[in-house]
């Protein structure tokens, strides 16, 4: 998905701001998120390309305004009511509790005991390599080109890489592919490769001069090379 | 933590807090979650392994030899069961640095979470397309004869950068050597400076 | 400039949203901006390039939330507050006058009776061509390619189309350069073409079939094609 | 015009009126021009002129002609003197339309201002890499043998679709054809139809 989130070469977003000092977390709020993250994909609800895509869907003015934890409140909200886990009523109702009474500790608007909790898969996200003996396609040193292609969902091929020349540089095994993970249509697991480009591949003449860049991409994203 | 953090707005709090009481009912979120990961990173502050591990490469030239080729091995040492990690090395002639083009992707179990700004739009758009721009803006001002080396962390894979041993530390041990080194260092985005305080 | 205002291709919009009956203004404000945009260009307080530009330069999240004039707005302040037309402070302090009497016609605040207005060129945005008997380096049916070219100024070679062969349909005559127009480096004026590109150049394996999209692009954007 | 339209912002009504008021003040502005404005504006209601014309090439073989290979010269038949448009042809195996990536611009003196769906980021965005499905949504669907001609207004040069005149008007005159011929079709997001009450 060619969405504002692919910002690679994107320009007009100002210097980077480096704030002294920075705490971990600025508010509980946003370790809650975290924990909200982890705990639902650690449970299967949603695995991390699902998890990734549903911020990509975030309104673009949205997602270039909102900090980073508010994004993620957005996608897990988003993925949760998708996967019927939450219901859009009782998250209004829920929500309407809490604004009315700020300082209520989570537990205070609960309407039952917590059930036991399902387990857990603490490695949920780099669970991702699968040893299925596929032979890859390319070797390092080769020579590939990656695909012109905008596909309208999720994409691990940024908008600045496509239909461009590099050079393999390693194999890093066979790893689950985001493309299809993230729409429910399995892990269709191939090679994933750590590709070299020349930065005036990628820029053209506006190139700062001694430059590559290296990006990891899935063996489906690139054809062999001139 | 700034739990009195100027900026917090009061929405935003309201639906945390209502997916969160939420997901304790329905067993999906455990009781105290919350509280031990603020524990768990706010005791953790900063890339205290990543540096550790930049320190033992420094003066055990087997170990760094070990981090450049089977990271996952060299991390078990540090008691880290972590298989996704490549290091990449700085050298007299390649500056390394890190990005996520596409989101946020960092080195969590090495680093610990990343700096806000490594997350904000203005890092992830020029770190790919102008880095030297970038970098002397942030205070690296590299020589053009020095490649400059981009990873954009696209897949499950994370990089840390073993940045150079400054020059006047060679007296340093490990234990001396990694309070130098910093968060910024390992992203790729400063070097390594001698601590004038630090050196005998 | 590859900023969020070089829209083509981007996807996460959503639908189209047609209003009915939509009303030439939606309030009075609007018409206001609108005036104001041409009392300014029209008296060479700024180009229509310089305007585009300034508008580019919003900040991309506010770009993306602001309403057409709102952008205007945005943009002409930017430019006559650089230009020197108008003071900040007097800016703000004006602001803060309307803020507590949104009544108040803008004559109101007025400190002194308005001087008589200089000459204005109400043709300022269609006076953009030059006869300078430049002979156009290309000709209808020539191949050509695009420049992989990522200027940080204002550009109106869109990002879709960097680096893409296309074929010459038209010659326009000779007109004024947006990309050095823009920034005070003068008209420099050349030919403009328009460029005919199949979509399978642009989008790839991705085009819908039967397409092709012309483009205007001015000769210094083109090299010969294959 | 919405003078009460729920939307105005009075932060953004206060900087327009502060900005009104400097130029005012500093002769770039005339005191009477707004009210000018929105009279010109709201009388010369959407694109009667683009309709004029159109009907009048629809009617005129030898208008027609003109019109596409010397618009500038066929618009002064209509007392306008605007050198900037291109007429582009509606044909049984071309469907044209026109869009501004860049910005929005749009033939004002043949349209009128333009609605504000051609001037937000769906439009924009997606009428160039996906027309048909864009139309599609819009209401008109193409046949996959009529190949889709998009005209990105990335110059001066200002672009009008002349569409294909709708089987069942042949009895119409000029003038009768005018209302049928909608903004929409002379941006190409339409066709134009015989309107059942208008057929004699």
């Amino acid at each position: 998905m060619d969405g504002v989130h692919d910002l690679g070469g994107m320009q007009g977003f100002g210097p980077v701001e480096r704030e002294d000092n920075e705490p971990v977390f600025h508010a509980e709020w946003e370790a809650a998120v975290l924990v909200m993250m982890r705990a639902a994909g650690s449970r299967g609800i949603f695995n991390i390309d699902e998890f990734r895509h549903g911020i990509e869907r975030m309104p673009p003015a949205e997602y270039l305004r909102a900090s980073y934890y508010e994004k993620w409140l957005d996608g897990i909200t988003r993925l949760l009511l998708e996967k019927g886990v939450v219901g859009a009523d009782e998250l209004a109702a829920r929500r309407a509790f809490f604004a009315s009474r700020p300082d209520a500790p989570a537990s205070a608007a609960l309407r039952e005991p917590p059930p036991p909790r399902v387990p857990s898969n603490p490695n949920w996200v780099q669970d991702c390599i699968r040893e299925t003996g596929a032979t890859p396609r390319f070797a390092p040193g080769d020579p590939v080109r990656t695909r012109e292609m905008h596909p309208h969902g999720h994409t691990r091929l940024p908008r600045y890489a496509r239909g461009k020349r590099g050079v393999v540089h390693r194999c890093h095994g066979v790893h689950v592919f985001p493309d299809t993970n993230a729409h429910g249509r399995g892990e269709q697991p191939q090679p994933l490769y750590s590709v070299r480009f020349d930065a005036r591949e990628l820029w053209g003449e506006s190139a700062e001069p001694n430059q590559v860049v290296h990006i990891d991409l899935w063996e489906s994203y690139l054809l062999p090379g001139r | 933590m700034g739990k009195n953090h100027p900026n917090v707005d009061p929405y935003v709090v309201s639906r945390v807090r209502a997916l969160e009481s939420l997901l304790l009912e329905k067993g999906v979120l455990a009781p105290d979650a919350v509280d031990r990961v603020i524990q768990r990173y706010e005791a953790d502050t900063g890339p205290m392994l990543g540096a550790r591990v930049v320190a033992r490469a420094w003066t055990d030239p087997d170990f760094r030899r070990l981090l450049l080729e089977d990271p996952t091995a060299a991390l078990r040492r540090f008691d880290l069961d972590y298989a996704m990690l490549r290091v990449v090395e700085n050298t007299e002639t390649v500056h390394n640095m890190v990005v996520c083009t596409l989101c946020s992707c960092y080195p969590w179990p090495v680093l610990g979470l990343p700096p806000t700004w490594y997350k904000m739009p203005a890092y992830r758009s020029r770190a790919v397309s102008e880095p030297r721009a970038l970098l002397k803006e942030m205070g690296l001002d590299l020589p053009a004869t020095r490649e400059v080396r981009v990873w954009d962390s696209s897949a499950e894979m994370r990089y840390m950068v073993l940045p150079r041993r400054p020059a006047g530390t060679e007296r340093l041990g490990e234990a001396e050597l990694v309070p130098l080194i910093t968060r910024d260092a390992l992203i790729g985005v400063a070097e390594v400076r001698p601590a004038a305080a630090a050196v005998p």
